[in-house]
């Protein structure tokens, strides 16, 4: 099955400005899959996914690497929130 | 049909939008859900000229359409299930932002002020954790997107 | 003749008045004094429909000009002196003011969040705690002035 | 000396709704003694001074009993305050 994941932020600049990357998956194929697909595809961003700086949603909500991807999931990388205004406080 | 109402009500409680926005009109959004509210707590984040001690000449947020307003309207029924108030507000904008202008808004009413405060403070907190959206600003030194830390 | 622009912004920043106010306008004072500004947070009070269990048709409140600008004056510079925040508005109306109408406004603009909602809450508590105004509420058993605790 | 003492809120309503009472204090006479003489001329404003439920500001600071009042002071009775809106919680 192939299936769009969608990029935000900073990771749009790792695959040359593009929004989104298709990928080939295989039907029971688990998010840990899709992490080692990105590693050997698009190894900057494969790492970090596995550092956990980037997290993967799945329909609008965050997913685990166990959790099984089905053809009609929509699927994000999502790098660090930047929400909001400024800091809590002075670093 | 009240159903309809509820739901058109709800949505302009939590949004995310281009425009600015008007605080009063905001608040005046919180303020008609009931006449108990004696005290509104409100966080206006504005766009900074300084950031990690860089010069900022302008700001811009993009946001993941649907997760964003999914995770504040979660934000919303959190607060108002958890504190002991009447009506919240979030409001977050996106596109470019120039600097002094507005970002981000939460208006919290409530009976007692204390309960406003600290709902609003935990709305923006919240907000910051585990909301899909990202910023970019631009130095002299060009554009980059910005890690920040709560 | 920059001391007596000085001055007259200062009196714009604390004020007592009749008229009610737009919270836009207010929040523009306040970040009209620093392009550093990235949080401010703003408490409005407003008349309740109820107050210690009895109905309240309408408030009105009285004050003791002279003292009462100059105790929100000294609110102001304490708050500016004691926490790490850029600019602090404090207004009070007087005379009648019907139910879901603004009452007082307390404006603090900060570079950090912590510190301007920390400030704006010790504001609000300190002007109820010190300020000489009083409040007269109209209830179906007629008017009472009340003793309010903080 | 002749002082106008000025009063507000509930007061008012003591001394059939006047905003100020005029006293007659002689020369180096301390706040207590102007509680004094309000106990003698209106018992129930004198009771609340007595009691601080009520507190006299002299040119609009907080005065003490000890404090002495000259002729061109601004002095005020203020009962307990109450600006603001609602209370800081539920009670």
């Amino acid at each position: 099955m192939t299936l769009h994941v969608k990029l935000f932020g900073m990771l749009k600049s790792l695959v040359g400005d593009q929004t989104d990357v298709t990928v080939a998956l295989t039907d029971g194929n688990q998010v840990r899959d899709l992490i080692v697909l990105f590693q050997a595809q698009y190894p900057k961003i494969g790492e970090l996914l596995l550092n956990k700086k980037v997290i993967v949603s799945i329909n609008h909500e965050i997913a685990h690497p166990e959790t099984t991807i089905s053809s009609t999931d929509e699927i994000a990388f999502l790098p660090p929130f930047a929400g909001g205004s400024g800091q809590l406080r002075s670093t | 049909m009240s159903m309809v109402n509820v739901d058109i009500e709800a949505s302009m409680l939590v949004r995310v939008q281009r425009e600015n926005f008007s605080v009063d009109a905001e608040i005046d959004r919180v303020r008609a859900q009931s006449k108990r509210i004696g005290g509104i707590a409100t966080f206006l984040g504005t766009a900074r000229d300084r950031s990690k001690g860089r010069d900022v000449s302008g700001i811009s947020f993009e946001h993941y359409e649907g997760m964003a307003q999914k995770t504040l309207r979660e934000i919303r029924e959190r607060a108002l299930k958890d504190f002991d108030i009447i009506e919240v507000l979030i409001l977050h904008r996106y596109g470019e932002i120039d600097i002094g202008e507005n970002i981000v808004l939460i208006v919290v009413g409530a009976e007692h002020r204390a309960d406003a405060f600290q709902a609003c403070r935990w709305c923006i907190d919240e907000l910051k954790q585990i909301t899909p959206i990202w910023k970019r600003e631009q130095t002299p030194q060009g554009e980059e997107w910005v890690e920040e830390h709560p």
